[in-house]
């Protein structure tokens, strides 16, 4: 806060201190409604198939606005590699050459991977879902970059293949969101049976964009990350 | 059902125009083609009575996302579908990469889905869409002066948003649900309950970022400044418009009249005294996008169907010139390498004539001359109330517009410009015809009786009369220029400025 | 239920604190945990999946985001005020005296050498923040006890100037001290600097301009130009220092300053 | 109701994210301070209908006690994403600025680039 005018500090302290007077005041918050949430409560399970009420919601009610949140996710991604490419890369080896870093992240990567994994396949039926599990199975190949050189990983994805996968995955679930209006249905509509609570084929497409979702976000997550990682940051 | 097609439509194509890298421009045009179709389509069904009314996923309203339009959603598809013609045929010699392209589908798509949007928080995820679409578009060439133009942005309207999302917050926990259908029948008893103020300065606050309102939106002027014409032509003819969408869909559930019907008067005039100061030219326009927003939350504030429908259609008008006037003076700079004004009239045998032809008529219908666009939207505003004082904000505002336009005038001398490549001049007529032939098409929004009531002698005379009393405040301007006070456009200023416009609407909502 | 209160109350300070820190990186890492304890609250509040979700982005995603972007590799940076003789820029080359006991101080830990030029009063802060890791430009003096200086590597003496009549400031405009010694340079061509005190060798390139209106004056005192290092970074004190003795005992030091001042 | 619940701890927050990015001037902390903005709404819309004798809204939990309302947990998962995506592109955006401009003082980025447009 140095080099402040001490006016403007005084004048913002004041406007942010009536703004959260104003704001708690004028909220009116008397604790929890009683039955929120009860026109998604009551009938959820049935409508979606889905035991986890927040992915029924996510992934069949409100699913447009998922797709927006894809989009913005794959604006990101996208704005990323176009900022980052071809300037001031550098060969990136390893950041910390140890030996303990290298064996903890060989340790860790499975479980971590695994757990991704059972985060996007059972997300409709515990919670977790297809973006936490696509940013914990990229975080771990986060690791397996810090041990392994971000070169070695970036060879083994190449990096090619995963730009056009990760856009023929965002295709695939727009031509899915898209596909009822040729059988007559309104956009966005879940065909598929709901199936048995509790089973993993239970949900109807839930799972399914869970897993596409999964994948996204994965390979999303782990660009961000690479290009972050080539380019030299210089702050 | 088809509704839903329009943004899905644009985000297939966004990804297909990835994947396809040599076919963008023909997946462009393919995509316009597919607008036009289906609009078209749609236009004959909503003349035939039909509404588009339909629910995502095939649930009830109030449980999954609601679609539906309104009387303008369609009108506005089509400024859309225009805008995007002339830039397509503005940026047609130039070879953009296929991620420019794909910006481009993303940002129609969501200006599509806004359109038509009535669930808050839809509104608020197609928002950020639109912001960080845009804040990509910004920073495309990759400018220093661009990049911190942009980030700029991207503080403000995440900060914007957030306020937005608050309010919805509240609004969710005494109502229960976020369906505006749902919302306005529900609050019709509360008006005055002490949370729905707060509701309404934090939700009004949040668009009003994004709508280019002089004290909110201090990031325009820079962002829009430095884009290049094409992207700032699109931002300023469509995206700010969105925000100003927005608000016309709140203003008839939230009590919101007086607090715009301020801030239409603030940002007027502030809008029009920095941009009588202006001497660089794209900033210039830049401030003039804040000063015309006033007429439009005007008419939006004064909430009768003729200011609405006035206001609503000086935004068309708005978007059609000042997509007009960002394009021909891109060419110009461009061609010159000058961006201050007299640096322009020094030089201004080198522009081409469509160019300087474009800067005209743009200035033409910016100052409201009869058959032009700006004259419909002005008449219609100023006959849909009986305020005095409404009725003085719109006539003031035209004056200064002239005032500052009139610093271009020595551009418009004729003298014969190097010619332009065809598809320069095509994009140019895109824009302009609708502008030129704007009058009969207002017969569309308000009943003939209205129509011939509203135009007629009178206000053409009128604002013929504004011209004049413009052109002659302009011979005594003091011819040295005048330094406004530039520090409220900085990062932490401006913030500061955000806050105090937020207790000002909530001061404006206790009061009225 | 009293955990819940607890871990809510804990969020504020660890805000506060993360926010008002110097260092980024501990600003960074303050925000992981707010972030982790965020999700312990989730937990607690009966939002499992918002607690999943904010554990994987918000503690560890965008924590490593931040690390990656600040990280700074294999550079030895420098603030430095440009002066002439000292430090200064031909072009895109760095030059001077202390640019080439820096550039070998790298070589010798092994890092390459980047020169920021920053106005003087902002290289302490640079320094405290983390930005730089040395600062330099003819520094003789130093204000601030959270900075350790360097041995001397040059003695100097300092020039007061002062214009004949003491022209009074307009009143209102309270005049800064110019930033950058470029900027110096032209208010005392312009005859609009009411006093300052120049050392060695910023005075000798003054002295080639007209300074008939001012009143020129060695002040007392001997001074020597030193480097000053964040008193977190005692390691690199510590080389820097034993660094520029052995310059000083090999004679080098001698060599580069007669190559610039002879 | 008790008067520390997490709105009224989210409003706090809001408070003090919005301090952070006005009065400091770090780039890097502003940002920090953005996202410390957005994680108080979320914080606050998690906690609106928050009851401590509720369950997840997940159906096996134990019954008898009511669930928490789950759709401002589901909208709260879009709004973690999208600020994500907003967080990772700015930090893009401060490398390119501070390549240029080595520095993340707002304030002098601001001085450079006026000094810029003015040559």
């Amino acid at each position: 806060m140095r080099n402040f005018p001490l006016g403007m500090a005084v004048f913002a302290v004041i406007l942010v201190g009536c703004l959260c007077g104003v704001l708690i005041g004028g909220f009116g918050y008397r604790g929890a409604v009683d039955e929120a949430g009860a026109a998604y409560l009551l009938r959820a399970v049935e409508d979606t198939g889905a035991a986890n009420m927040v992915s029924a919601i996510y992934l069949n009610y409100r699913l447009y606005d998922t797709l927006f949140e894809l989009l913005v996710f794959s604006v990101a991604v996208l704005g990323v590699r176009f900022y980052l490419v071809g300037r001031n890369e550098e060969q990136v080896g390893s950041i910390p050459e140890s030996q303990v870093v290298r064996t903890s992240a060989d340790l860790l990567f499975p479980p971590i991977l695994l757990l991704g994994i059972y985060l996007v396949l059972f997300g409709h039926l515990s919670p977790g879902g297809g973006f936490s599990g696509g940013v914990i199975a990229g975080t771990g190949l986060l690791l397996c970059a810090v041990a392994l050189g971000a070169e070695v990983v970036a060879r083994r994805f190449h990096e090619g293949i995963l730009e056009r996968l990760e856009w023929g995955v965002l295709l695939a679930v727009i031509i899915l969101a898209i596909f009822p209006v040729a059988m007559g249905r309104v956009p966005l509509t879940d065909l598929l049976p709901t199936g048995r609570l509790g089973q993993l084929g239970s949900g109807g497409s839930i799972l399914i964009y869970n897993g596409l979702i999964g994948i996204k976000v994965f390979i999303g997550t782990w660009v961000i990350i690479h290009y972050f990682m080539r380019h030299r940051g210089e702050i | 059902m088809s509704v839903a097609l329009l943004p899905l439509g644009h985000f297939l194509f966004a990804a297909l125009s990835l994947a396809w890298e040599r076919g963008t421009r023909r997946l462009l045009l393919l995509s316009l083609f597919f607008d036009a179709s289906l609009l078209g389509y749609l236009f004959c069904s909503f003349l035939q009575g039909e509404t588009f009314a339909v629910v995502l996923g095939g649930w009830e309203r109030g449980i999954g996302i609601e679609l539906a339009d309104d009387r303008y959603s369609l009108v506005f598809c089509f400024l859309a579908i225009f805008l995007t013609g002339a830039v397509i045929a503005y940026l047609w010699r130039e070879h953009l990469r296929p991620y420019f392209y794909m910006l481009f589908h993303l940002l129609l798509g969501s200006v599509f889905a806004l359109l038509f949007a009535q669930d808050l928080f839809n509104i608020y995820v197609i928002m950020e869409l639109l912001t960080l679409v845009s804040f990509l578009l910004v920073g495309y060439e990759r400018k220093p002066v661009q990049i911190w133009a942009s980030l700029k942005y991207l503080f403000f309207a995440s900060l914007g948003m957030v306020m937005y999302l608050f309010g919805v917050g509240i609004l969710y926990y005494h109502t229960g649900t976020l369906n505006l259908g749902i919302l306005k029948a529900q609050l019709i008893g509360q008006q005055d309950a002490p949370w729905l103020l707060i509701v309404s300065s934090l939700l009004a606050t949040g668009i009003a970022v994004k709508a280019g309102i002089f004290v909110f939106s201090l990031w325009l002027p820079a962002a829009h400044a430095s884009a290049s014409p094409a992207v700032s032509a699109l931002l300023s003819g469509l995206v700010i418009k969105m925000g100003v969408v927005v608000l016309f869909r709140l203003a008839p559930i939230f009590p919101l009249s007086l607090p715009l019907e301020v801030l239409s008067a603030i940002t007027g005039l502030l809008g029009i005294i920095y941009a009588v100061y202006t001497y660089d030219l794209k900033r210039m326009l830049a401030f003039h996008t804040l000063s015309q927003i006033g007429y439009l939350i005007l008419g939006i504030g004064i909430g009768t169907e003729l200011a609405i429908a006035g206001g609503l259609e000086y935004a068309l008008g708005h978007g059609l010139f000042k997509g007009l006037l960002f394009l021909s003076a891109g060419t110009a700079v461009q061609v010159t390498g000058k961006e201050d004004i007299p640096g322009l009239i020094a030089r201004r045998s080198q522009i081409p004539t469509a160019a300087r032809a474009g800067l005209l008529i743009g200035t033409l219908g910016i100052i409201g001359l009869p058959p032009f666009a700006g004259f419909c939207g002005k008449t219609l505003l100023s006959h849909g109330t009986d305020s005095i004082v409404a009725q003085t904000i719109p006539v003031i505002l035209s004056i200064g517009t002239v005032l500052s336009f009139a610093k271009l005038l020595p551009l418009f001398h004729p003298v014969r410009g190097p010619s332009s490549p065809w598809s320069k001049i095509g994009s140019y007529a895109i824009l302009a015809l609708p502008m030129v032939f704007f009058l009969p098409l207002t017969r569309l929004f308000i009943p003939i009786e209205q129509w011939n009531e509203s135009f007629g002698v009178i206000p053409g005379v009128e604002s013929i009369l504004i011209v004049g009393l413009g052109l002659l405040l302009y011979r005594f301007l003091p011819a040295r220029p005048v330094k406004l006070p530039q520090r409220v456009f900085r990062l932490e200023e401006a913030v500061l400025v955000i806050l105090s416009g937020f207790f000002l609407v909530y001061l404006l909502l206790l009061v009225g | 239920m009293i955990s819940h209160v607890f871990l809510l109350l804990l969020l504020p300070l660890l805000a506060v604190f993360a926010i008002t820190r110097r260092r980024r990186l501990t600003a960074v890492i303050g925000m992981g945990l707010f972030s982790l304890i965020l999700a312990a609250v989730y937990l607690l509040l009966n939002a499992p999946d918002v607690a999943i979700t904010e554990a994987a982005i918000g503690a560890a995603l965008v924590t490593f985001l931040y690390i990656l972007a600040i990280r700074k590799t294999g550079r030895l940076v420098v603030a430095g005020n440009e002066t002439p003789g000292l430090l200064y820029r031909e072009g895109d080359k760095v030059l001077g005296v202390e640019q080439e006991i820096l550039n070998g101080f790298a070589r010798h830990l092994g890092l390459e050498l980047v020169v920021h030029f920053d106005p003087e009063e902002t290289i302490e802060g640079a320094l405290l923040q983390g930005e730089a890791d040395i600062g330099a430009g003819g520094i003789f003096s130093k204000a601030d006890e959270r900075l350790l200086q360097s041995s001397g590597y040059l003695s100097t003496v300092l020039y007061g100037l002062s214009l004949h009549q003491a022209r009074q400031p307009p009143r209102g405009t309270t005049r800064r001290r110019p930033s950058y010694f470029m900027d110096l340079v032209e208010e005392i061509k312009a005859g609009q600097c009411p006093r300052a005190r120049l050392d060695l060798a910023r005075f000798l390139s003054v002295s080639r301009l007209d300074l008939s209106a001012y009143r020129v004056e060695r002040l007392p005192g001997s001074f020597s130009y030193f480097f000053i290092v964040s008193s977190e970074r005692e390691e690199l004190h510590g080389q820097l220092n034993s660094y520029v003795e052995g310059l000083k005992e090999s004679g080098g030091l001698k060599k580069i300053v007669r190559r610039y001042f002879s | 109701m008790q008067f520390i619940n997490g709105v009224t701890v989210g409003i706090v927050l809001f408070g003090i994210g919005i301090l952070g990015l006005v009065l400091r001037r770090d780039l890097i902390i502003k940002l920090l301070s953005l996202g410390l903005v957005n994680e108080s709404v979320i914080l606050c819309l998690v906690s609106l209908n928050a009851r401590p004798d509720g369950v997840p809204p997940i159906v096996y939990a134990e019954k008898g006690a009511p669930y928490v309302d789950p759709l401002p947990q589901a909208l709260v998962l879009s709004a973690i994403v999208i600020n994500f995506a907003i967080l990772a592109l700015a930090l893009v955006f401060v490398m390119l600025l501070v390549e240029r401009y080595h520095t993340t003082d707002s304030q002098r980025i601001e001085h450079e680039i006026q000094q810029e447009e003015h040559r």
